[in-house]
């Protein structure tokens, strides 16, 4: 019942926050606070109990299980679980959640209610989405994700905000009918082997199909998440999105909705299609790859600053791509490092170009220059993320993106070679943003004030998780083993690769 | 005692982490003392460690401490651990002591700097990085440590930062170094794949028993390791990034882009000698790369006319001479000259910075001169920095090194000695290159005013370190003047024994040698001291004109790689700046726009038409359900 | 009785029919509209009874009477929307009635 | 009978096209009964009497006769005539017509390829007319006569205010 | 009571009713009493159709038939129904342009027995009475404000439309019955099960001309011009009752129709269908997409909308039935949720509604509530959760897949897709800062009738979004039978339209 509460817990602190505006205008501020916070404890409780796991025959390890009937003449009912993977990512959001949460503390004035009703709504989605073990529901939470999303866009976003919220919606939302489609199919097919018509992931795991029919399904899945990991050439959305977006809508879509298509890719596609996905491995590494290389150098030609993110966003995720693929424990340890690096990461570095916003009332890098002179700390922090954002040792990043090279070597040399490239490329980038915005000779009028103090706060806890992960991540790989033990159980021989060579 | 080697990075890192903290609002006495201070009490600790190491040898030699598993992962276990042996032992020593006295040097050197707390926080945290580098246990933990130094550099060669110049070498020096690491990386993956460790001392040992010589697998990683290498230390076709990295102030240049970073890759070489022992085709390309580089960069240097240019070309023509060691398997030949090299060069830099210091910062040596008498202690110590570099013989330590080279080299070379050669020509035109200098800076008319004085902190370390430039080779002789072997037998344990080279033919190269480098000095004293007429004709002849530009370009490779690489890079990066592929999504809105119109156009809001619209319709869903 | 085969009456039923469409489709006067409908309404009819004709039964008649209901009821309201358009537009032109299009 | 069967026919259809095609309305409303009568000929001869004779009372009889008080209480004179005349160009009326002998052309093929069948001659009378409708149609007859209360209304309410207006 | 005369209990309420409001009317012009009387006939037809849900099919005359489907739908269109009554009282009051308003309800009492019977029928003869009861009907509701020359022009439109549809369904039924001697769906079922069809010609054309009759009222794609135009030249209350009624109950009966005849026996006819399934689906998205008329806007999306549901018909599969019935009921509670808000927004005096897509700018911030229900509506309609369109949505493509009929579901996806882009333009619009001052906004005196409703509407979508069980199941119940019939013909769930030849097939599905 306490995963039940882990959803619910922001969608009533959402209900509550929106008419607690019209009490008070820091109300639904202080709601949300206290909404995200209670379920953070929910989840270090559920944590804590983790030391005797839940055993599912053949099915791995569970925190925690939740099933009750919902839609039972369609086979649909709400089923939920954690195990160490979930666990990380809804660590992740809930961190990220609260840190939205304090940095729209000034930012945000207008229809407060509203805002952090929208914003917790996103949050419970993408936990649902962490926790669904029904495809139904899965798919719901995934849904359930995108409209609070594209009213935060819509609304609360800069310029051009409409466009890039359309843009968004429309393609998370056709490629979601295609996995919907997928889903549709699988359960169909598992309807056409055994008799029961289900969309619980443990029932459809092992659903016996032709390859061609494995494929096809799989494809309709795996577009889906491509979309929002996202991709090249499915990543258009992005930089429109998350430049537009206001500064907490931009954390949360870079650091924690991108993870949802990762996640499903970990969760769904490979268990659910092994033969398949092991057809498809060298394809989907391939766009890792173009994608890595891709969004660096576009990430490169940008002058807008949360652009230049945006982009970046799509090469770090380009490795997640890869790593995802080459499905060695190696790789996945990678990605989730990866994951979680890039979500704080990202998340800094798009605070600081909010803040940047904020003060200078443009995201055009051509007229930032020399912040350093007047805004010391917040050029500290933004170099520091940049330089975590190439990729430097000793922080989260290089920890994610190195597991994940090696990973991938040890399946696919070609690749990891190709990958490593990108390394490259993620240090041009990432050193012309600090060249552009912080270095030179100052440009723009002296602005008003540095960071102050919750901003601070919020930046040292970023600072202090992503030097943590990258000095010593082990207990994220002890969290995680047993989560990726539950999926690789999935494919037990491993994801035999094109040239037929086991990992 | 020994258990304390973690204090050794431990504490400059400790140093940084305060001074970041800081953030500018500490007084620049409390930065000054925590800058110094914490290396110099790193270099007291190694000090101790040192002698620890050498009074009470610990069992085989090494000694290994763990701190934390990095990360766990099946057999993927690197660790936060540290690894000292009789080779990182005398990196960390240079590292620490060198270190101490540039930080030093730089606390009155920089005073007065907006950024002085940054700047010693950036140092700080490059001696722990270095120290990480040289100390690691695993080739992870030692690749932390290699990128460490790479941003640390990064940030000091554009520590000036309002200068957009600045910015545009530090980008270069870090990506071009970048691209080195890359190979680097990849040749991690290739070794953990395949031998199933990172740790270095276990990954040689397995290296060895599983590869036979000369088969592929260590040949590749070698090649990788080789370009990692290549990159860091700045040879050729990588080390373009090394004279623009001048932009950084002199004691970064002096600790960082002379006696430490740049020598990485030696070290890292040295240390997976084993590996390259398997690979000998690899191993002559070192010697070959380090060969061409040498006569390259001597050439280059030889045309420049901004001082820390000189000696920046200098830098990567010495590494040259190291590589040339490691390439014909002298190793701890190369490590003496790595350290000999730390000691002059890093004289030269800080000698240098103290003339440009007061002379308004001016580093044209042709706006330089007469400065001799001005600048005594500037004077002195460049000039023995200069001897030492130029070899000059016996009573400099540069000598003794670069004789150890240029005999290992004479005993490798096979019938054609091609590489003793080039070794010898460079030294000549070494020579003539920095006493070209010395004439021009401090002899002649006085060009440029001079103002201020040096304070101790100054003076100190150009002492010191002229100190060292002179004796700090006694430690290693040829056969010929004594067959001091301290250096090489205290390395034996890592490198083996190194050949004794002796007899007449030795002792006449030796002689050779000395002749060539004292040759270069006068040849210098004949052309730039008493400028003949004739020469400054030539000189200035189209066609040398045009050599002298090209030399002075560093041989043109910056606009070879402008135009091969960055420029199409650039181009490609503006072709592309909208992204193209969104084309592709807007073609299709623009489809469903068109589309619209014309079904929009088709409500024309008369009755007949929508009649016939109902008509026609039902003429198809007919023909359809029958005639299909 | 007739002994041709009831293709034949068939066949005129479509004639008509078709007449009834081309008429619609021809005629921009409300009033000429309205009639053409009726033409199709009675070709329908036709059809019916040549349905009933074959079958030997009364339903066919019968629909006849209710499509005669329905014409009636169309003829009706038909007219008082035509007053009415009239009314406002002063002209029969169907063509003219496009204030609802796009 | 047969023959009676061509005659109405052919009167019927020839009556039906100048009744589509006049100008005046008052002479197409005229031809429409020609041809309603005509076609009540062919229910006769189809051995449906009862709706021979609904077609002439109701359908000539009471509904053209309405249409023909329109038309002449909308004074659709020789100005209107001229109008449609005008409107009657090839240009308007080529495609519809195209349309109309392609819609027929199709179904006549379709129904030429398969079986009318031949009549049953069994003959319907009313009463059997009259027992179907108020047997198993009784309450399809009791729905068409809300459907005619719905005409009704309709009517009158789009009607109402015209005499207001004048 | 015979079991007859008690299933016939809601047609006599509805009857009774329209026959008590002419007398009245006759008697004395009130408004508010006849409305009232209106009202309290439809709630006793709701709670006798409740009531009297029939466990087994009740026979009424061979023309038709009373079963839990015909209750099921009964149910809700009776409520919808009540829905425009209660939105018309307070829109005719303040029309006021001096014409009478009582004959209203009389004739959406007529409309709505029409649907009724439409519901019931199981027969051509009753079929097309209660279809033609209801569209002689709506043209005097369509062009009840005489004084609108759109309204008008709109009636007149749909007579003749409708006019020229009915000549083809009627001569559809002629030659169907040309060819068998019977229009008794059942009678026609029989008939094909004894003698499966090869070339019945007739029939065939004959169910194409139907076709184009049933298409033309559930205005799909080429039948579908004269949706737009008469959605905005009726009043706003007519138009929901147009888009839901008239649409829900010819669909249901097609739904019928098509399980009781076996018409998945005609693969050609499935073809037919499925192409004006995907033109509807895509021309009809594509007409919205930049349509600056809200109410021509609803016209396309309900063109698509009826698109998508065909999809559920081409599937047949008990899944399809129950997922069409669920649709029709998602799609009834949003579109009559929808014209609400327009009907509370409209000012029926000023001589149009509040159809402009420019004055719901800002909406959002002057009328909060309005604005923050069409949004739910919007994204009902958009199939977002938690809404029913989104159960609704899925459980279409669900049957669709089940029976792997990729082209339709392509075009589904893809329409779905652009709709998405209307829908999410006129939220933005909805959304967008200052209300401009060139439209001042709409009537604030909204009726408070009509405002309760659009709540329950609202709570409707939310409740059977999240848990629609308890709806899933009444739909099973009431589909059961039909899908019972329908399984004669599909022995076994999947192969009857597979084995077609001419329908589509995944390369990739199991052979």
């Amino acid at each position: 019942m306490m995963l039940a509460w882990l959803m619910a817990l922001p969608a009533i602190g959402g209900l509550l926050a929106w008419p607690a505006a019209l009490w008070h205008r820091a109300a639904p501020r202080w709601i949300s606070l206290a909404a995200l916070t209670l379920d953070l404890l929910v989840l270090l409780h559920l944590w804590s109990g983790s030391s005797a796991p839940i055993d599912i025959t053949g099915r791995g390890q569970w925190i925690a299980i939740l099933q009750l009937p919902w839609i039972p003449q369609l086979g649909i009912s709400f089923q939920l679980g954690l195990d160490g993977l979930s666990l990380l990512l809804v660590l992740l959001t809930l961190g990220l959640g609260i840190i939205s949460v304090i940095i729209s503390w000034t930012e945000i004035t207008e229809r407060t209610g509203f805002f952090h009703f929208n914003l917790l709504w996103t949050l419970s989605g993408t936990i649902g989405v962490f926790l669904a073990l029904d495809l139904f529901l899965f798919f719901f939470t995934w849904e359930i994700m995108l409209v609070p999303m594209y009213f935060l866009i819509a609304l609360w976003g800069h310029e051009n905000r409409t466009y890039a919220a359309i843009k968004f919606f429309l393609f998370t939302q056709g490629s979601g009918l295609v996995m919907l489609l997928a889903i549709l199919a699988l359960a169909f097919v598992h309807q056409r082997e055994t008799g029961t018509f289900t969309f619980s992931y443990f029932q459809l795991l092992g659903t016996k199909m032709q390859p061609a029919t494995e494929m096809w399904i799989m494809l309709g899945f795996i577009l889906a998440f491509v979309v929002k990991l996202p991709a090249v050439p499915f990543h258009t959305w992005l930089p429109d999105a998350h430049t537009q977006a206001p500064t907490a809508g931009s954390v949360i879509l870079a650091g924690v909705l991108l993870k949802t298509g990762a996640y499903g890719l970990l969760r769904f596609v490979v268990p659910l299609f092994p033969l398949a996905a092991s057809r498809f491995a060298p394809v989907a590494m391939l766009l890792g790859v173009i994608g890595i290389i891709y969004g660096a150098l576009l990430a490169f030609g940008q002058n807008d600053i949360k652009r230049l993110v945006a982009y970046s966003s799509v090469s770090h995720l380009g490795f997640v791509l890869l790593g995802i693929f080459a499905w060695n424990t190696l790789a996945l340890q990678g990605v989730v490092v990866q994951m979680l690096a890039h979500g704080i990461s990202t998340g800094a570095l798009f605070i600081t170009a909010g803040a940047l916003q904020e003060r200078l009332h443009t995201r055009d890098m051509s007229r930032f220059g020399g912040l350093w002179a007047n805004l010391p700390r917040l050029s500290a922090i933004g170099m520091f993320f940049a330089i975590a954002s190439l990729g430097l040792p000793g922080l989260g990043n290089f920890i994610g993106e190195f597991l994940i090279l090696l990973g991938t070597y040890q399946a696919h040399p070609a690749f990891a070679v190709a990958g490593t490239l990108g390394v490259i490329t993620a240090a041009a980038y990432a050193l012309i943003m600090v060249q552009k915005t912080f270095h030179g000779p100052p440009r723009a009028a002296a602005p008003a004030a540095d960071l102050h103090a919750p901003h601070m706060a919020v930046m040292a806890v970023l600072i202090a998780a992503i030097i943590w992960l990258g000095l010593y991540p082990q207990p994220v790989f002890d969290v995680a083993t047993s989560g990726l033990a539950n999926l690789q159980a999935a494919t037990p021989d491993g994801l035999l690769l094109a040239d037929g060579r086991p990992p | 005692m020994l258990h304390a080697i973690w204090l050794v990075p431990a504490i400059p890192l400790l140093g940084a982490v305060i001074l970041i903290i800081g953030c500018g609002r500490l007084p620049s006495l409390l930065v000054s003392i925590i800058g110094v201070g914490s290396v110099a009490l790193s270099a007291i600790i190694a000090s101790f460690i040192s002698i620890g190491f050498i009074t009470t040898p610990p069992p085989g030699n090494a000694f290994t401490i763990i701190l934390w598993h990095w990360m766990a992962i099946g057999s993927f276990s690197p660790a936060i651990g540290f690894y000292l042996d009789p080779l990182s032992l005398i990196m960390m020593l240079v590292v620490t002591i060198i270190g101490f006295f540039i930080l030093l040097y730089s606390s009155e050197f920089m005073a007065g700097d907006e950024g002085y707390s940054r700047f010693f926080a950036y140092m700080n945290l490059f001696v722990a990085a270095m120290l990480v580098l040289v100390l690691a246990r695993d080739l992870l933990f030692l690749y932390a440590g290699w990128e460490g130094v790479g941003l640390c550099s990064y940030l000091l060669i554009g520590f000036w930062y309002q200068d957009p110049a600045n910015g545009l070498a530090a980008r270069k020096a870090f990506i071009v170094t970048r691209i080195g690491d890359t190979g680097l990386m990849i040749g991690l993956f290739l070794l953990f794949t395949h031998l199933g460790t990172l740790e270095i001392q276990p990954l040689m040992l397995r290296a060895t028993q599983s590869w036979p010589a000369g088969s592929t697998m260590p040949t590749l990683a070698a090649v990788l390791i080789l370009i990692g290498a290549i990159g860091k230390s700045a040879q050729i076709p990588l080390q373009t990034w090394l004279p623009d990295a001048m932009a950084g102030p002199t004691p970064v240049s002096a600790l960082i882009h002379a006696a430490t970073m740049v020598t990485a890759g030696v070290y890292l070489i040295a240390r997976t000698h084993m590996l390259f022992a398997l690979a000998p085709a690899v191993q002559m390309a070192v010697a070959v790369i380090g060969a061409a580089t040498l006569l390259v960069a001597a050439f280059a240097a030889l045309n420049q006319h901004d001082i820390k240019r000189i000696l920046a070309y200098s830098t990567i023509s010495q590494i040259g001479y190291m590589f040339l060691a490691l390439g014909v398997g002298a190793w701890s030949a190369a490590i003496f000259h790595f350290m000999v090299h730390a000691f002059f060069k890093a004289l030269l830099f800080l000698a240098a910075g103290a003339i440009t210091m007061r002379l308004h910062h001016e580093h044209d040596i042709f706006r330089m001169g007469g400065l001799a008498r001005r600048l005594p202690v500037a004077f002195w110590s460049f000039f023995i920095g200069a001897a030492s570099l130029a070899a000059l013989p016996l009573i400099t330590a540069g000598f003794y090194s670069k004789e150890m080279i240029l005999s290992a080299t004479w005993a490798e070379g096979g019938r054609i000695p091609v590489l003793w050669a080039a070794g010898v020509i460079t030294a000549f035109l070494t020579s003539l290159y920095i006493f070209r200098a010395v004439f021009i800076v401090f002899f002649g008319d006085l060009k440029t005013p001079v103002s201020g004085h040096y304070g101790p902190r100054i003076t100190l370390p150009l002492i010191a370190l002229s100190l060292l430039a002179l004796i700090g080779g006694f430690v290693e002789t040829p056969e010929g003047l004594g067959g001091i072997t301290l250096f090489s037998k205290f390395l034996a344990s890592v490198f083996g024994e190194a050949p004794v080279v002796s007899g007449s033919a030795a002792n006449l190269r030796l002689l050779a040698a000395s002749l060539v480098s004292l040759a270069g000095a006068g040849l210098a004293y004949a052309l730039y001291m008493r400028s003949s007429p004739r020469f400054t004709a030539w000189a200035a002849t189209p066609a040398v004109l045009g050599w002298r530009r090209f030399l002075f370009t560093g041989w043109g490779f910056d606009r070879l790689y402008n135009a091969l690489a960055v420029r199409p890079f650039l181009a490609i990066v503006r072709v592309n700046r909208n992204d193209a592929v969104d084309y592709v999504y807007q073609i299709i809105a623009l489809t469903c726009r068109m589309a619209h119109q014309f079904l929009h156009q088709s409500q024309t809001g008369r009755i007949r038409w929508y009649a016939g619209w109902l008509a026609a319709g039902s003429l198809v869903t007919i023909a359809i359900s029958v005639l299909q | 009785m007739l002994t041709v085969p009831l293709l034949q009456p068939l066949l005129l039923a479509v004639l008509l029919f078709a007449l009834g469409l081309t008429g619609v489709l021809v005629r921009r006067n409300f009033v000429f509209i309205l009639m053409s409908i009726e033409i199709m309404l009675n070709a329908a009819g036709l059809a019916f009874i040549v349905a009933a004709t074959r079958w030997g039964q009364a339903d066919g008649q019968v629909m006849f009477a209710f499509i005669l209901v329905l014409a009636a009821s169309e003829v009706a309201v038909g007219l008082a929307l035509i007053l009415r358009i009239r009314h406002r537009l002063t002209t029969l032109d169907a063509d003219a009635a496009d204030l609802l299009r796009g | 009978m047969n023959d009676a069967f061509y005659v109405a026919s052919g009167i019927a259809v020839l009556s039906t096209a100048l009744a589509i095609t006049r100008a005046n309305g008052v002479h197409a409303l005229l031809y429409l009964v020609i041809s309603l009568l005509a076609v009540a000929l062919v229910f006769y001869t189809l051995g449906a009497a009862f709706a021979a004779a609904l077609e002439v009372i109701v359908y000539a009889g009471a509904i053209i006769v309405l249409m023909v008080f329109l038309v002449m209480m909308l004074n659709l004179g020789g100005a209107a005539a001229a109008r449609e005349t005008q409107w009657m160009k090839p240009r308007v009326w080529i495609g519809p017509a195209i349309l109309g002998i392609v819609l027929e052309a199709e179904i006549v093929s379709i129904l030429a390829r398969g079986d009318a069948g031949v009549p049953s001659l069994a003959v319907i009378l009313p009463r059997d007319v009259g027992i179907a409708m108020f047997g198993p149609y009784l309450l399809c007859v009791e729905l068409a006569s809300m459907l005619l209360l719905a005409a009704l209304a309709g009517a009158y309410r789009l009607a109402y205010l015209e005499r207001a207006e004048g | 009571m015979s079991p007859e005369l008690f299933a016939a209990l809601p047609f006599l309420a509805l009857s009774v009713t329209a026959v008590a409001v002419m007398l009245l009317i006759a008697v004395r012009r009130d408004h508010r009493l006849i409305a009232a009387i209106t009202l309290a006939g439809l709630l006793l037809a709701l709670i006798a159709t409740g009531a009297t849900a029939p466990p087994a099919p009740v026979t009424l005359t061979p023309m038709f038939q009373v079963d839990g489907f015909t209750s099921f739908f009964l149910a809700l269109i009776i409520a919808v129904c009540i829905a425009v009554v209660l939105l018309s009282y307070t829109y005719l009051n303040q029309m006021d342009d001096g014409g009478p308003v009582e004959e209203y309800y009389l004739l959406l009492l007529l409309a709505t027995l029409g649907a009724a019977a439409l519901l019931a029928s199981m027969h051509f003869a009753s079929f097309f009475l209660g279809l033609e009861t209801l569209s002689i009907a709506l043209i005097g509701l369509i062009a009840y404000p005489v004084k609108r020359a759109r309204a008008i022009e709109a009636g007149l439109k749909y007579l003749v439309l409708a006019g020229v549809s009915s000549a083809f369904l009627l001569f559809g039924i002629a030659l169907i019955y040309l060819d068998f001697g019977t229009m008794s769906f059942t009678a026609l079922g029989r008939i094909w099960d004894t003698n499966p069809p090869h070339g019945d010609i007739y029939a065939l054309a004959g169910f194409a001309m139907l076709l184009t009759g049933i298409g033309f009222k559930l205005s799909l794609v080429p039948f579908h011009m004269w949706a737009p135009d008469i959605y905005e030249g009726a009043p706003a209350p007519v138009t929901g009752y147009v888009a839901v009624v008239s649409k829900v109950a010819v669909f249901a009966l097609l739904l019928r129709y098509f399980a009781l005849i076996g018409g998945y026996r005609f693969p050609s006819l499935l073809w037919a269908i499925s192409l004006l399934a995907i033109l509807s689906m895509l021309a009809g998205n594509l007409l919205a997409l930049l349509q600056d008329n809200i109410k021509r806007i609803f016209a396309y999306s309900s063109i698509a909308h009826f698109g998508y549901v065909l999809v559920a018909l081409l599937a047949g599969t008990p899944i399809a039935l129950q997922a069409a019935s669920y649709y029709l009921t998602a799609y009834a509670v949003t579109t009559i949720g929808a014209f609400g808000v327009i009907t509370l927004l409209s000012r029926p005096g000023i001589g149009h509604d509040a159809d402009r897509l420019e004055s719901y700018r800002g909406l959002m911030w002057s009328h909060p509530w309005l604005a923050g229900a069409l949004t739910v509506l919007l994204l009902s309609l958009a199939g977002l959760p938690p809404t029913m369109g989104f159960v609704a949505e899925i459980y279409v493509i669900a049957s669709g897949v089940g029976m792997q009929l990729l082209l339709p579901l392509a075009a589904l996806i893809a329409g779905s897709v652009i709709g998405l882009y209307y829908y999410l333009r006129i939220l933005a619009v909805l959304l967008s800062p200052a209300p401009s001052l060139a439209s001042p906004p709409a009537t604030p005196k909204t009726s408070p009738t009509g405002g309760a409703m659009l709540g329950v509407l609202v709570i409707l979508l939310f409740a059977l979004g999240i848990y629609p069980a308890p709806l899933i199941s009444a739909i099973q119940h009431a589909t059961a039978g039909l899908a019972r019939s329908r399984a004669i013909y599909l022995a076994e769930d999947n192969t009857a339209v597979t084995q077609s030849p001419g329908m589509p097939r995944s390369p990739g599905y199991d052979q």
